[in-house]
């Protein structure tokens, strides 16, 4: 044990009491804001006024979180069609953005919400477009 | 333990290299505080020494080579991405390229810049978290916390440019999926800077502290005659002193215009683990502000329509732990015929049990961590005693008696 | 790599070459896939073992040996009958390949003779089925597997 | 034995004191630790998450106790409360409001000396009686390095008492007493040095952390306890974290000692406590700081180092201070 006698012991002691001085890197975040940045990838959200109905986000979702329901019927010309609407089961939603790439319409963004814990992962599902957009 | 089953009854050969005792198999895994992944790797002991290491994969096997057969082409650039948390931009890059590359199409320079600046910022981020790791494993937290704490920069650069920490969804089939943000080259650089000068003061660090230094000088030791009979990939493959890099070799993205310095390192150790990825942390800073200096303006994406012609395509990227390989076979269909994914640490895995031999127990968790493992990557160690033909498995008790057996004989 | 060294190994082995835009392939019966691999790594320059992949090809399954050189690959190609899924081993001279080798009995139910891992698992549960056709095959169903193991 | 000093027994600076002072030293502890990182540290429960250990405390006392099948329920139930009485009780023989201690007697440096052993002991007992896999290796580990620094920590504090020509801490001509006018630190830094190293492998604190090495072996041997259990044992590694810092006061840096300007007899007594809770904290720091600066040490790195340098140089320690008594 030779190394022990001409030792460099302690390398880190001058940079420890440099760090007390500066400003910790961790966030207050339950008890104070958290900033993410423009991009960040949050919760989906749906405008219902722009949604067509066209079916696009439910084709490419790739964690099926895309259910389109039907809401009612309308007559293009003499033909009857259904009217259907997105129903998102949040819960399995892996926020890739890929149904906002896709959306002609500009309905679907991604939200810079993070705060998705709920109770009952029922409670995410959100039928926002079934209700108003008819 | 019934009479039956006794010690010589139960031999079975270790991985075709020697013989050995079942009853003598010390487990190292599934669930142990040093692994955070679960995977089992039987140590056969002699002594308090390591003799042989029979890996057992599989604890994390998701499927997703079946899976990915039955999604569709752009699906399946979502579901590689979530092989590995931390080099699962290097996934979708590997996917995207192999896809590409069936197709014909080219991706325009722009698109392929701004690949390389993502995918280096992730290098960086990944060997931050490795060096840190290390420094948990030798018990010094605070260096562990230190450089987590850099990392952070490279996260929060990361966010900003492609709107996640890791799974950033951002290599799309035909070029990257965003524009830069507005801005974000000056923050590059101020950052790149800051992190230079850390990972200088790391180095020193690393190189100098004694009570880091005599856990990893001459620890986990191979050859270079042994890196080329397991032919491990990445750093692994460097430090033993052979530069072989994809980025190099096989140059993709970028890199045939902006090259990488291989860095390689000849002692084969953790200590020159260290000092190796340190130099790669620097060399990636230097590759990522020269990106952003040259980055040409243009498209950043061509849109590539979305039935892939039938064919065969083979694609290897140097993710920040080795080579990542993919194969690709298209049947013409809306999805892939069968996709192929061999991670870095199955390459390495093979190395790291020959690092482990003539280590102690005690070393067991550093020198795992040399090799940067990634089980959710890859897809089990168990340690045998040799001389005393005893089963550490069993229970508490007979534990007891051989640790108060090891520590007498180890006191006289 | 030169391709005039592959082609005469081709022709002493019986097979045939075949170049893609990155890739050469050798196309070799399964018992000269030994002596093919054996040669293709100690040619000069460093051929290293990517992966062994296997494929699905309806009556037979691929095997395909993927050696990364420079800009590209060597690939030594075979293909082995799905009624008698049984080739050799090439551990004894190229141990990196025993991990890759015991995926592919795993999960295409190739037996690789002389691998260490024959005849046990590596990826895929202990609890798998015998009977169940391995997962990568085109006959697998997920549905049935999972009833057999008694999960559904 | 008088109402006033079982006031000081009891109360200040006696024994509820120095629990709530190892409350206070886990308190700093992780909030230097924290600091020294770049973290926050403990910031909820209190004004800078002061009582953020206190809190602990009582969560743990409040939790379930899951007691493993093969352990030894007496020992399990009984050994913690043993395990705590032996700091608690050490403590009350350091001297804190004059030179002299509340209890003391003329052998008490003997006393600390087989405080510090029963310790040991008992965390080996309890590991065992535990009986997990990583308790048992633990133990190994403590036993190992137990052996290897006892005998550098009994002649550490061995030096002190041939330099004051007596084995009492608090007496009336003690070893505290006898660093009136200079302390021993100055004439023996050495063993002040070996104590404090001593000091890190006895409280389990990196260098020394093998035998409670989270990474390699869980929770060492407390990986079993649970509950009550786990949160007197945990208290009382806090108490003897206190208790060590304390003796290292005593023994080297001159107890309470320092300039008394007043005569009156209770603002004595209140310079006294200050000067030696300053000492005190002084001492903690320094243990915290070596604690964030090192990394772990292999055990037979650790027993190689102890006994082929740490030994001899306590050896040599010792026979410079007989030289100097004694020529």
């Amino acid at each position: 044990m030779k190394e022990v006698s001409r030792r460099n012991v302690g390398q880190a002691v001058g940079e420890m009491f440099r760090t007390v001085l500066q400003t910790p890197i961790t966030e207050k975040y339950p008890f104070g804001d958290k900033v993410v940045t423009e991009r960040f990838r949050g919760k989906l959200d749906i405008d219902p006024v722009k949604c067509t109905g066209c079916s696009i986000c439910e084709i490419v979702c790739p964690a099926q979180v895309i259910t389109m329901v039907p809401v009612g019927k309308k007559m293009i010309g003499t033909r009857e069609v259904e009217i259907k609407r997105p129903s998102f089961e949040l819960y399995t939603c892996i926020m890739c953005g890929q149904c906002v790439d896709d959306c002609k319409f500009g309905a679907l963004t991604l939200t810079r919400n993070f705060e998705l814990a709920v109770f009952k992962k029922e409670s995410t599902i959100m039928k926002k477009a079934l209700t108003i957009g008819k | 333990m019934s009479e039956d089953t006794k010690p010589d009854q139960r031999r079975e050969s270790s991985a075709g290299l020697m013989q050995y005792s079942v009853e003598s198999a010390m487990p190292f895994g599934p669930v142990h505080p040093s692994l955070k992944e679960p995977e089992y790797f039987k140590l056969i002991l002699e002594g308090e020494k390591i003799v042989q290491v029979i890996p057992r994969i599989g604890y994390v096997h998701r499927g997703i080579e079946r899976a990915a057969q039955e999604r569709t082409w752009v699906k399946n650039t979502y579901l590689f991405e979530r092989i590995c948390g931390i080099c699962s931009f290097a996934h979708s890059l590997g996917y995207t390229h192999a896809v590409e590359a069936l197709t014909g199409f080219e991706v325009p320079k722009r698109g392929r810049y701004i690949r390389l600046i993502v995918a280096e910022l992730e290098r960086l981020h990944s060997h931050l978290l490795w060096l840190g790791l290390v420094g948990h494993w030798a018990g010094f937290d605070t260096l562990f916390m230190w450089v987590w704490k850099d990392r952070e920069h490279i996260l929060d650069l990361e966010e900003a440019i492609t709107g996640n920490r890791v799974n950033k969804s951002y290599s799309i089939i035909g070029g990257v999926r965003m524009e830069l943000p507005d801005g974000i080259a000056a923050k590059i650089q101020t950052e790149l800077k800051y992190i230079e000068k850390r990972a200088d003061y790391y180095t020193k660090l690393v190189e100098t502290e004694e009570t880091l230094t005599v856990r990893t000088r001459g620890v986990g030791r191979i050859t270079q005659e042994t890196a080329r009979r397991l032919c491990p990939v990445g750093p692994l493959l460097r430090c033993t002193g052979i530069a072989r890099d994809v980025r190099a070799e096989d140059p993709y993205a970028a890199y045939d215009e902006i090259p990488p310095h291989v860095q390689t390192s000849n002692d084969g150790d953790i200590a020159s683990l260290l000092t190796l990825r340190l130099n790669e942390v620097r060399d990636s800073c230097r590759m990522v502000s020269e990106a952003v200096e040259k980055l040409p303006t243009g498209p950043y994406k061509v849109s590539i329509p979305r039935a892939v012609p039938q064919g065969e395509s083979t694609f290897h990227v140097e993710a920040p732990r080795g080579e990542l390989f993919y194969f690709v076979k298209s049947g013409g269909g809306s999805a892939p015929e069968r996709v192929k994914v061999r991670s870095s640490t199955v390459a390495n895995i093979l190395t790291a049990t020959e690092m482990l031999k003539g280590h102690t127990l005690a070393d067991v968790p550093i020198v795992l961590t040399g090799m940067d493992p990634c089980f959710g990557c890859m897809d089990r160690i168990s340690v045998l005693d040799v001389d005393k033909s005893k089963e550490w498995s069993i229970g508490g008790e007979e534990l007891r008696t051989y640790g108060i057996e090891y520590y007498k004989r180890k006191l006289s | 790599m030169s391709s005039k060294e592959l082609t005469d190994l081709a022709s002493k082995l019986g097979g045939s070459v075949t170049t893609h835009v990155k890739t050469v392939e050798l196309n070799v019966p399964p018992d000269k896939v030994l002596e093919a691999c054996k040669s293709v790594s100690s040619m000069p320059g460093l051929y290293h073992l990517s992966t062994i992949t296997g494929l699905d090809l309806g009556e037979e399954i691929g095997i395909l040996y993927q050696f990364w050189q420079g800009k590209g690959f060597v690939v030594v190609r075979t293909a082995v009958p799905k009624t008698d899924p049984k080739i050799q081993s090439i551990t004894g001279s190229l141990p990196s390949a025993i991990l890759y080798e015991a995926e592919i009995q795993d999960l295409l139910g190739v037996s690789f003779e002389g691998n260490p891992y024959l005849g046990k698992r590596l990826l895929l549960p202990d609890n798998y089925p015998a009977e169940a056709p391995p997962p990568l095959r085109k006959e697998a169903d997920p549905e049935k597997i999972r009833k057999m193991m008694g999960l559904e | 034995m008088n109402p006033v000093q079982v006031v000081e027994l009891l109360l200040f600076p006696g024994l509820t004191f120095f629990v709530w002072m190892a409350f206070a030293f886990e308190w700093l502890d992780r909030k230097t630790y924290a600091r020294m990182q770049g973290r926050r540290g403990p910031v909820v429960t209190g004004p800078f998450g002061l009582l953020q250990p206190v809190a602990d405390f009582f969560k743990l006392a409040s939790k379930e106790e899951i007691i493993p099948n093969q352990s030894d329920r007496f020992v399990l139930r009984w050994g913690p409360a043993l395990f705590f009485a032996a700091p608690a009780i050490g403590i009350v023989f350091i001297p804190v409001l004059g030179t002299q201690a509340i209890l003391n007697h003329q052998l008490d440096l003997l006393f600390m000396l087989f405080i510090l052993a029963f310790s040991t002991l008992m965390a080996a007992m309890l590991g065992y009686a535990s009986a997990g896999r990583y308790s048992t290796i633990a133990v190994g580990r403590l036993v190992v390095q137990y052996t290897s620094y006892e005998v550098p920590l009994i002649l550490s504090m061995i030096t002190p008492a041939i330099l004051a020509k007596s084995l009492s801490i608090g007496g009336v001509n003690g070893i505290v007493a006898a660093q009136d006018s200079m302390w021993y630190i100055i004439i023996a830094p050495v063993a002040f040095a070996i104590f404090i190293i001593a000091s890190l492998a006895e409280l389990e604190k990196p260098p020394f952390d093998i035998p409670s090495a989270k990474t390699e072996i869980v929770g060492g041997w407390m990986t079993e306890f649970s509950g009550n259990t786990l949160a007197y044992v945990k208290l009382t590694k806090s108490l003897s974290y206190v208790f060590l810092s304390a003796l290292a006061v005593s023994l080297f840096l001159g107890g309470p000692g320092g300039p008394v300007i007043s005569s009156n007899q209770n603002l004595q007594a209140l310079f006294y406590a200050i000067y030696f809770f300053v000492k005190l904290f002084a001492v903690g720091f320094l243990i915290f700081v070596i604690k964030t600066a090192l990394a772990r040490v292999r055990i037979d790195q650790a027993t190689k180092l102890f006994w082929t340098i740490i030994t001899p140089l306590s050896l040599a320690q010792l026979a410079v201070a007989i030289f100097m008594v004694f020529r």
